[in-house]
């Protein structure tokens, strides 16, 4: 297999086809339509998957979650002890514990402790409540130095993080995925589930970045 | 060694890019479709995926942005497994190059995409149901094996030698999708959350006030020594 | 990591170029010219040389020419040690980018050529003339410690946690330019060769029939458990 | 100092100066005449360093080294066993116990035993004996890759070593700087010191190539 990942990289080093992206859009394009024409996958296959990702499985989930988490004390306490269970109350369509989420564990930021979630192997990732992993998160660069200086990194990523609050880094091993419950923001009080839920990114859900509140209208 | 097992700490890197996106090109998000329909389809597996990222020179490694590795890894894997030619491929790539709007085949049955939602919606644990008999509890000191990793494995190269405490002993046993020979995956067997002082990690390169959490597969795992 | 620490064994790397010059370019014999200058006037050491190599970003580390690298650490120390400014360095250059045939300043007084001529002839032996009493001797079994390695090592990375056979203990007690911090480097200590089975460094990934040597400090070694 | 590098590197990296080579010579060229006018060199300084590497210490020293082993066994029991009082026997020009030979050692090849000569974290070599070291030596490819897989290395470079004959990697890591004692290849009877000491490379005193003898005119 390497070697034929090798020769396929080659295909587009050795200048026959000067535009990289055209080359690979036009590669991933033949890949859809040979699969289709022997009848592997359908027509509308990748469109039936994307479209997946686009209502079922995202970070809308997670947000959501997070949400019920900073309003419902003891479903926030649920979430951290018994994840299944918390997941199953909030009626999201079926695959909630589906793929890439059938092991899923939350981690609390607080006054004294912030997570921070990695994988320095792969890109492992909790699909089901965050859908697919932002580019930086895939970034061997950042897998390389996240593991040892978390907070240059992201100090870097502009969040800093105080000395006296102890940095927790998970990295993402085995069958567990992380997902970092954020601290609920001041200046939130009042707010609805879904306008909490609108705070979320999911570079705050896993730990890359604070809650950002828009000043008041 | 991979250089690609053992990441985490690499010294002297640049700076993150810290993209925000998922895609930025288009394809990408083709590919990645073709890769969940794979999974989906029981083509191939993360393993696979993993395997051939692993294999490449480190250096290209760097290089190529995510889901270029993609494209290569699937692209080779498609074709090893005979599902068409290398010349099927690339006469089918030029024609999409010379003809960006040609359109596609129709496709096989629409129920195959039945079988992918499904595996979105069940997904793949590797939770078995037998019974585990972990040999250590939480709060056991554990030093990491530096175990004989060929081509795949799930051990971060950073831990190897060091020692750490228990943290969680998950509950069942866990399989991995393919055996990884001398590595040691493979059949069912306890999985910990095991707990790491940076310091001991990189010493005085760590930062401060932190904790290291990996899951770790029992195999990874002996008793540490006594202090 | 450095990784320029453990290059030894890394996997998936291209042909080697075997190219049997010294020089591939005339201004590569001028900056060894330079380089050994600099160290019979005890300007710098190899230490400094090799610290700043393995400074760089591990890819640059591999993308550039040997002198290349040299050029670069050359320049930036004695510009840091204050020798002349960046400015002028640069200056002076773009100087020679312009008009490649001006000549050069006369130079200083050519006694200083014996100096230099004399430490090419006499060296700089890091042996010591103290009474070293080693704590292992031919024929034990040594473990090779995973020392907190910083900037600078002597240790081939791909040697920490193996175990080896102790072939030389080399008379005398050996120095090191400078101290490589927790590391362990710098007082007179002794220095053995040790054998190892490479199948104990690489598992299944090594070939067979062959033996690794390499000549290590005794701070970076300590008595193997008993088998 | 790393910082330095960097900007050093960058300075060519970034296209003010189209053509690496003539830049790095121009930079080489500055750092001379900075070194000359602040004094800390004289105007002939760099030309007799090239000028003793060109004359005393170089292969052709080792050469006459090994071609005297091949021909006198004493010799060549002593070389092996106590280096020092070997090479003094040589009447070489001061300096052949010099910088970077102060702790030299001979490693023997037979019919059992080849003998590879590397350097994994820098470029260690033998001065006085074999001058400065060639490209391939300081290659980090072949560094990294020599050490777990001398044969295969071997093998690229046109020398095959049979199965059966144990191959033997040094890697110079503190005070020794190795070379290799070659075999005496067949066809070399009644051959002179010196016509023996031509057929030598760098590369055979190394481990890297077999020595060649021409066919006979």
């Amino acid at each position: 297999m390497s070697n034929e990942m090798e020769h396929s990289h080659d295909g587009h080093d050795h200048g026959h086809h000067p535009e990289p992206e055209t080359y690979s859009a036009a590669r991933a394009k033949a890949l859809e339509s040979l699969l289709r024409e022997k009848g592997v996958i359908a027509g509308d296959t990748i469109d039936k998957v994307i479209d997946f990702f686009e209502h079922d499985m995202g970070p809308f989930n997670g947000a959501k979650v997070v949400a019920k988490a900073w309003v419902d004390p003891q479903f926030k306490e649920l979430l951290l002890t018994d994840l299944p269970t918390a997941i199953q109350k909030m009626g999201f369509p079926p695959g909630s514990d589906g793929a890439e989420g059938e092991h899923m564990k939350a981690v609390e930021n607080t006054p004294e402790v912030h997570n921070l979630i990695i994988c320095t192997l792969c890109s492992c990732y909790p699909w089901p409540l965050l859908g697919l992993p932002p580019y930086w998160f895939k970034d061997p660069t950042f897998r390389a130095r996240a593991a040892r200086e978390p907070r240059r990194v992201l100090s870097e990523f502009g969040l800093e993080i105080p000395d006296a609050v102890e940095v927790r880094v998970w990295d993402s091993s085995a069958q567990i995925r992380y997902f970092v419950l954020p601290q609920k923001p001041e200046g939130t009080e009042g707010m609805s589930e879904e306008e909490l839920a609108s705070l979320l990114t999911p570079e705050a859900m896993m730990g890359a970045a604070s809650v950002q509140v828009p000043a008041a209208a | 060694m991979k250089l690609q097992h053992r990441l985490g700490g690499l010294e002297n890197l640049g700076p993150v890019n810290f993209e925000r996106r998922v895609f930025v090109q288009p394809w990408e998000e083709r590919i990645f479709g073709i890769h969940v329909a794979m999974m989906g389809l029981r083509i191939w597996t993360w393993a696979e995926l993993r395997m051939g990222a692993e294999a490449m020179n480190p250096f290209d490694y760097f290089k190529y942005r995510y889901y270029e590795k993609w494209l290569g890894g699937i692209s080779g894997f498609l074709v090893e497994k005979g599902y068409f030619t290398q010349a099927e491929l690339d006469e089918r790539t030029a024609l999409y190059l010379q003809q960006s709007e040609a359109t596609l085949p129709a496709g096989g049955e629409s129920t195959i995409n039945d079988t992918i939602i499904e595996y979105l919606r069940t997904g793949d644990s590797p939770q078995r149901d037998i019974v585990a008999e972990p040999k250590f509890k939480a709060g056991d000191r554990v030093l990491v094996k530096d175990v004989p990793t060929i081509d795949h494995t799930r051990l971060p190269g950073h831990l190897r030698g060091k020692t750490g405490v228990v943290d969680v002993v998950y509950e069942g046993a866990f399989t991995y999708f393919v055996s990884t020979g001398p590595d040691g995956l493979g059949a069912p067997m306890p999985v910990y959350c095991v707990c790491f002082d940076p310091k001991d990690i990189w010493g005085s390169l760590a930062e401060d006030n932190g904790r290291f959490y990996a899951d770790i597969f029992e195999t990874y795992l002996e008793a540490a020594p006594a202090e």
